[in-house]
């Protein structure tokens, strides 16, 4: 393996990588370097990194090494962040989300009520991000807050209108499918010894 | 000594049909029904000696051979200018399409397998969960994970009620307010979702007889389009 | 803002980004680019990763661009992450995605016609990982739901858009394809039901 390539897969091996990785760890992988090599192979990419200032260096840390964006690039990289993480809904906002979509309008103690928890906070999250919205009052004792999903809301989750979206029944079907395949299902046979005709046939061995 | 036998996995009955036509070189456009109506059957004895799982559709398709096999029996009595359509036509037609899918779907093994060289960035993927959800980069989610969170919702409250025995203190007449209260403020309410999801049996129940006894005193409207189709409620008019 | 600091800017936002970045995107986080400096930059930045050979390259995909390791390297990579290797799609999840792709949008009563099978559990699979989505419903009888591709299913096969996909039509005088693997199917089940006759036979390793 030439020089170049190690220093290469060493490269592949720390960018993909999800945790800082050591050079004992990268000795194991490449079986042909050793530790010592592989401590030099680090050493010399971190180096060129520093000097060739690209928009990543190579940093250590964590008894290992990871490749991270320069500091200097932070305020960009944070706002590529933050877009990211507002286009991710939380697993209470998914649910609450999906009892108003189903069942709106509807107020906050049947949302509580569906969910067995206390929903304030994600309520208040979905709210200001303009997936729901306040629509009115019920008529009933107390005069509750009715919620109601937003136009937004259908431009989240890529449909044209509340008729498009799918009834529970629908789709029940593929949800409580096991994913089995179809078709006919064996894959193996076992098949005891003795009849053969097979002219090219080996066994297991 | 045991010997352990790979067995391709037949699809579906077209997948076995095309196989069955292309180890007897047979003409996709000419095909001698008599004998892959044979073959199909023998094939499908094979399947039920050997005690495997036979897919209803692959009946369905031996029904469908004897069928053409038969028509292609009878006697053709030739009107004049009638054009007279080969049974096998249909058949034809579904076994290119399913053809031309099957290749694609080769086709795209190999993408995969080409791009599966390919590794992403690391530490973008923490957990299973995550690797599920990857895929929205239009800020957006999609429709499918909206319904199962509900379906899961649901779910999660018919399970709770092995933990609580409470009788719900709910009364008939309180459910027939309830539910003429949100006929007021919505057109129609789903029979399924509002009414049966409550977990506790005794809540569907007293539900239920609301619903009959609105019915009948004429104060709401029950539809439904289709057998096994959802049942609407309406407000009486 | 010198040239090349805009150019390693790119080069930090595509490093951080954890799907493919479109040249809109990348001009939206930079304010003072405009989209067609962002594509130079982009293009400048691939050919530049083509031409050092190192271990990652910048790759063209569901309408952006990622840095991915190099596929030489792949088995040294699937070494370090051997335990979240991503599975493969069965046929099935392979023959409804073609259909998906090629006839979208789709129900699925369409796709079962096709592949004469019912489907309810590989369509499972591939919603769940993103693959296809649901998109509206049919302006048909019974409004049936419609399905599509999504963009995860761009970057799982390495497409950059679904004009890029091979027509069904070149693909279809391939009818006489080997039916070699196939053969052995039924060649098996004869001897496994006490025939013989097989002319090749394979056990498994």
């Amino acid at each position: 393996m030439a020089n170049n390539d190690r220093k290469h897969i060493v490269e592949a091996l720390l960018f993909a990588s999800d945790f800082p990785l050591s050079v004992k760890k990268i000795s194991e992988i490449i079986e042909d370097i050793t530790e010592e090599d592989a401590a030099e192979i680090v050493r010399d990419l971190r180096t060129e990194y520093e000097n060739l200032e690209r928009g990543f260096i190579l940093r250590h840390v964590a008894g290992g090494y990871e490749f991270v964006t320069r500091p200097e690039f932070a305020v960009w990289v944070k706002k590529l962040q933050a877009e990211r993480r507002r286009s991710r809904l939380s697993r209470a906002g998914l649910e609450i989300t999906a009892i108003v979509a189903y069942r709106q309008p509807v107020n906050r103690a049947d949302i509580e009520k569906v969910r067995g928890v206390d929903s304030g906070g994600p309520l208040r999250t979905l709210l200001e991000r303009n997936l729901i919205k306040i629509a009115g009052r019920e008529k009933a004792p107390g005069r509750p807050l009715l919620y109601k999903t937003t136009d937004e809301f259908l431009r989240f989750f890529g449909i044209n209108s509340l008729s498009d979206l799918p009834q529970l029944e629908e789709i029940e079907d593929i949800i409580q499918h096991d994913a089995k395949e179809t078709g006919m299902a064996i894959e193996q046979l076992h098949v005891a010894g003795g009849n053969s005709g097979a002219e090219e046939m080996r066994s297991t061995d | 000594m045991s010997y352990q036998i790979k067995i391709n996995v037949f699809e579906g009955p077209y997948d076995l049909l095309l196989f069955l036509i292309k180890k007897g070189e047979i003409d996709i456009y000419d095909i001698p029904i008599a004998k892959i109506s044979k073959e199909y059957l023998e094939y499908i004895a094979i399947m039920r000696s050997l005690d495997l799982e036979i897919a209803g559709e692959f009946i369905v398709m031996a029904a469908t051979l004897m069928r053409i096999k038969a028509k292609m029996l009878l006697p053709i009595h030739v009107e004049e200018e009638e054009e007279i359509e080969d049974p096998r036509r249909e058949l034809v037609q579904n076994l290119l399409e399913y053809q031309r899918i099957k290749n694609a779907a080769e086709q795209f093994e190999g993408f995969e397998f080409r791009s599966s060289m390919h590794f992403p960035r690391g530490d973008t993927v923490k957990d299973e969960t995550m690797e599920a959800q990857d895929g929205d980069f239009d800020i957006q989610m999609s429709i499918y994970e909206l319904v199962v969170a509900y379906h899961a919702v649901l779910q999660k409250r018919v399970e709770k009620t092995y933990h609580y025995v409470l009788p719900d203190p709910a009364t008939i007449e309180e459910k027939m307010e309830e539910i003429l209260r949100l006929l007021d403020v919505q057109k129609r309410i789903s029979f399924h979702q509002h009414l049966m999801s409550h977990g506790e049996r005794i809540i569907i129940v007293i539900n239920f007889l609301a619903i009959l006894e609105l019915a009948k005193r004429k104060q709401i409207r029950i539809s439904q389009s289709q057998p096994f189709r959802n049942i609407w409620i309406y407000k009486y008019i």
